[in-house]
């Protein structure tokens, strides 16, 4: 497949390479900011179930990813937080979403970079001795090995990849280069470089040369597939509508 | 005055100039808005942000501005945005001078535990960033209501509930008292306004002594 | 120390903090590229010597970090080279230079990367079974410890830190932040923050605001001094001009 | 035609369309001068550079715009700039389809020696990002004199120089042949124009056989 040709798909065409069920899907976004939601929608319209989520934090209550756990699509979420969503913690609370790899977010963005950069893995000084306590987590995968380096006692954390990786950037031009836009980039350009096949939904596809190559976050290499989503507009409109309801922005006057 | 409001207000005094601060989501958070005259600090924002600003007004508001709680923010002159990584690593590291946390628990070893609470035998609800806060800043300030809805107290001997930090926690501030962390005990330093020396100690299971500086919160 | 307040200093104050003798330093740059040149001109005049440089590699022949070595002021260098510069060859082959922590330059900036962002170390499958090979390598440091994690033999390597850290970027508001200009951050955004006291070195100073927080390549708390350098005009005359004379640069008509 | 020239055309005819590709100092740099008509590859440089382009002018260069070697560049349309660790990053997680490297020393299990040689008794000059890269690396191809200038072979059953990548090496090109790398055995695809198979068996250390399809190195 080559690194830098036209990689501009539609969802259908991009996201046929995620199996019906019982698939591995690492996902951008951080609570509700930098969400492929098209994608998303495209997982529930289609039905795929069984899905392995590694993502940050479960989202945003009421959006996005949120819509998943409420369809009962998600087996297991391998992640920091399995709380921020209502839908999520149902889902957990019923025994419907597995939480077994659950780690400090520093820890999760980590092992993420791992596997996106080749290493053999992290090692991560935050947690021990409260994560390894015996008993607490029984619940928890627990093959938590533990090594001292520089007299710095440390866990030993196996890096983390998925065979589909689904980040959403602002823009991107036909090649795959993604530009993301003020603070959502958060862990898209990580996620983005640890899976075999990166599907980038984007606000818009600009001709190769558009994006300035300081400013380009996830270089065309990284990415296999690049879909429109919805506009920067209606991006804007719909949180803009979602922080009135919820009482975070005061309607002007 | 408002117990939430009185706790945000005296943890705000904590802050000195020049610092980088965290607050947590909840009652830290109204921190931000009681900051003592001439007390000027960068607020992180875990999801990236160094520098956040004052909230912005609804036709401002943009989706591509958000900060942790996906709430939407401005952002102060000189800010800076960075990758998740790298506002973790920062975290991780110390570069944080302070950080307000809520609590559900602490102790007179400066534990914290605000992150699981048993639900049909499950811990919920998540780790997020607070264990990486408390691993690396330098100061973590607990605020809490000094007492849950039955009475019992949180100010404990040991916590019960899963932990976010050890020995890391150096102030705890509550509706009721604000305490300093000693060697495996508390030192009562300031009592809120019309709180008593003993409604603390019926409150409080933890060890304590009272400082000699002992008396009420100074609210300017 | 103020993490926002004008870092705008000298030459002499900022690099005050530099004792004379045996210090440990980690400097950016790559080959002849993002040099702080005049921090280096500094250390050569005030015979700042016994320096344990910690850099990506040794430099260019006969620029910025090469003069070091010709006026012997380097004891020891932790790179993943030592050939680049014919000044450093010399010294190393003369017994004057040691070169004990050697590593892949992957390896490298993973350790950088660990001591900056208060990690336990690196694991690294690099080099497994050529590094490590017993006597090969008798002279340089041998600690390799190597553990296998999901199946894959990896070195683990201890992180990097400097008490002092000297770094060039574009340029610099009086609060710190950095801005790199093109292929010039290299490595220096990452020494940035693995070091107690970092010092830029920039070619402009500009008020806070300038830089758009997007643009910003090191923020400014990690930042503990701001120093100007050369101009833009100058540095690239002296590019051009070392370009011309060694042939990669074809004089135009 | 001069050696290095017949060596690097050769090499540039094993890259294909599409591919990120990085060139090794020396004589691999010469291959991106001998693309095969309607072959579009990226070029990566070490230093953070996915689609470095054509040589400057004078007037064009930028003390912030070179490559792994601090040689002067220009950006291709698409490329992208990234830091250090990113760009090794790149390179160890095998993003890269395709790198050709010098070598001082290759052998028969497809090991390449191309980092270190003996100067009293220290090993000089250094690893740099070869390690990674062959460590990484989908397709290995060696670039090299066949022999020594004293003739002695560099195509070895088993290098005696400190290793830069184990096994990784798949094609071996050099003055005089060119190899792929079988089982624990190399196999003679082509030669040299001018260069006969006796010729080539008194210069190569390694086992080797040879392929049915042998024939001359069909440099268009």
């Amino acid at each position: 497949m080559s690194k830098f040709d036209n990689k501009l798909k539609t969802l259908d065409e991009a996201l046929a390479v995620i199996p019906k069920t019982d698939s591995v899907i690492m996902m951008g976004g951080f609570v509700g900011a930098g969400e492929p939601t098209c994608c998303i929608e495209w997982l529930i319209q289609n039905k795929i179930s069984g899905i392995t989520l590694i993502t940050n934090e479960p989202g945003l209550s009421g959006f996005g990813r949120a819509m998943l756990y409420k369809n009962g699509l998600v087996k297991e979420i391998i992640s920091s937080h399995v709380g921020t969503t209502v839908e999520s913690t149902d889902e957990y609370l019923k025994g419907n979403l597995k939480v077994e790899q659950f780690y400090p977010m520093g820890t999760w963005i980590e092992k993420v970079r791992a596997g996106a950069m080749g290493l053999g893995g992290a090692l991560i000084p935050v947690g021990v001795g409260i994560l390894d306590e015996p008993g607490l987590f029984a619940e928890l995968k627990e093959a938590k090995t533990v090594i001292e380096v520089n007299g710095v006692k440390c866990f030993v954390e196996p890096p983390l990849r998925a065979p589909v990786g689904l980040v959403k950037a602002w823009r991107a031009d036909e090649m795959g280069n993604l530009e993301y836009r003020l603070t959502s980039m958060n862990c898209n350009a990580m996620v983005a470089m640890a899976c075999d096949y990166t599907i980038a939904e984007v606000e818009e596809i600009v001709p190769v040369g558009t994006i300035p190559p300081e400013r380009v976050g996830t270089p065309a290499p990284f990415v296999q597939a690049v879909v429109k989503g919805l506009s920067l507009k209606e991006h804007d409109e719909i949180y803009r509508q979602h922080w009135l309801k919820i009482g975070k922005l005061v309607p002007e006057k | 005055m408002d117990a939430r409001v009185l706790i945000a207000k005296r943890a705000a005094m904590e802050l000195q100039n020049g610092q980088l601060v965290n607050l947590g989501f909840g009652m830290p958070t109204q921190a931000s808005n009681y900051l003592p005259d001439g007390v000027k600090v960068m607020f992180h924002a875990e999801n990236g942000v160094f520098g956040v600003g004052p909230k912005p007004t609804a036709s401002e508001a943009k989706a591509d501005m958000t900060n942790a709680g996906s709430e939407p923010i401005t952002l102060a002159p000189g800010a800076a945005i960075m990758d998740l990584a790298t506002s973790l690593g920062a975290m991780r590291t110390g570069l944080l001078d302070v950080t307000i946390l809520g609590a559900l628990e602490v102790d007179q070893l400066g534990n914290i535990a605000n992150w699981a609470v048993d639900r049909n035998g499950k811990w919920w609800p998540g780790i997020g960033g607070a264990m990486d806060l408390c691993y690396g800043t330098k100061k973590v300030i607990a605020c809490l209501m000094h007492a849950d809805k039955s009475g019992e107290s949180k100010i404990m001997k040991k916590c019960t509930l899963p932990l976010t930090g050890k020995g890391c926690v150096s102030t705890i501030i509550t509706d009721k008292a604000v305490f300093e962390v000693g060697d495996k005990v508390l030192i009562l330093k300031e009592h809120a306004p019309g709180v008593t020396l003993d409604e603390i100690k019926r409150l409080t299971d933890a060890d304590f002594i009272v400082a000699e500086t002992f008396g009420e919160m100074k609210l300017d």
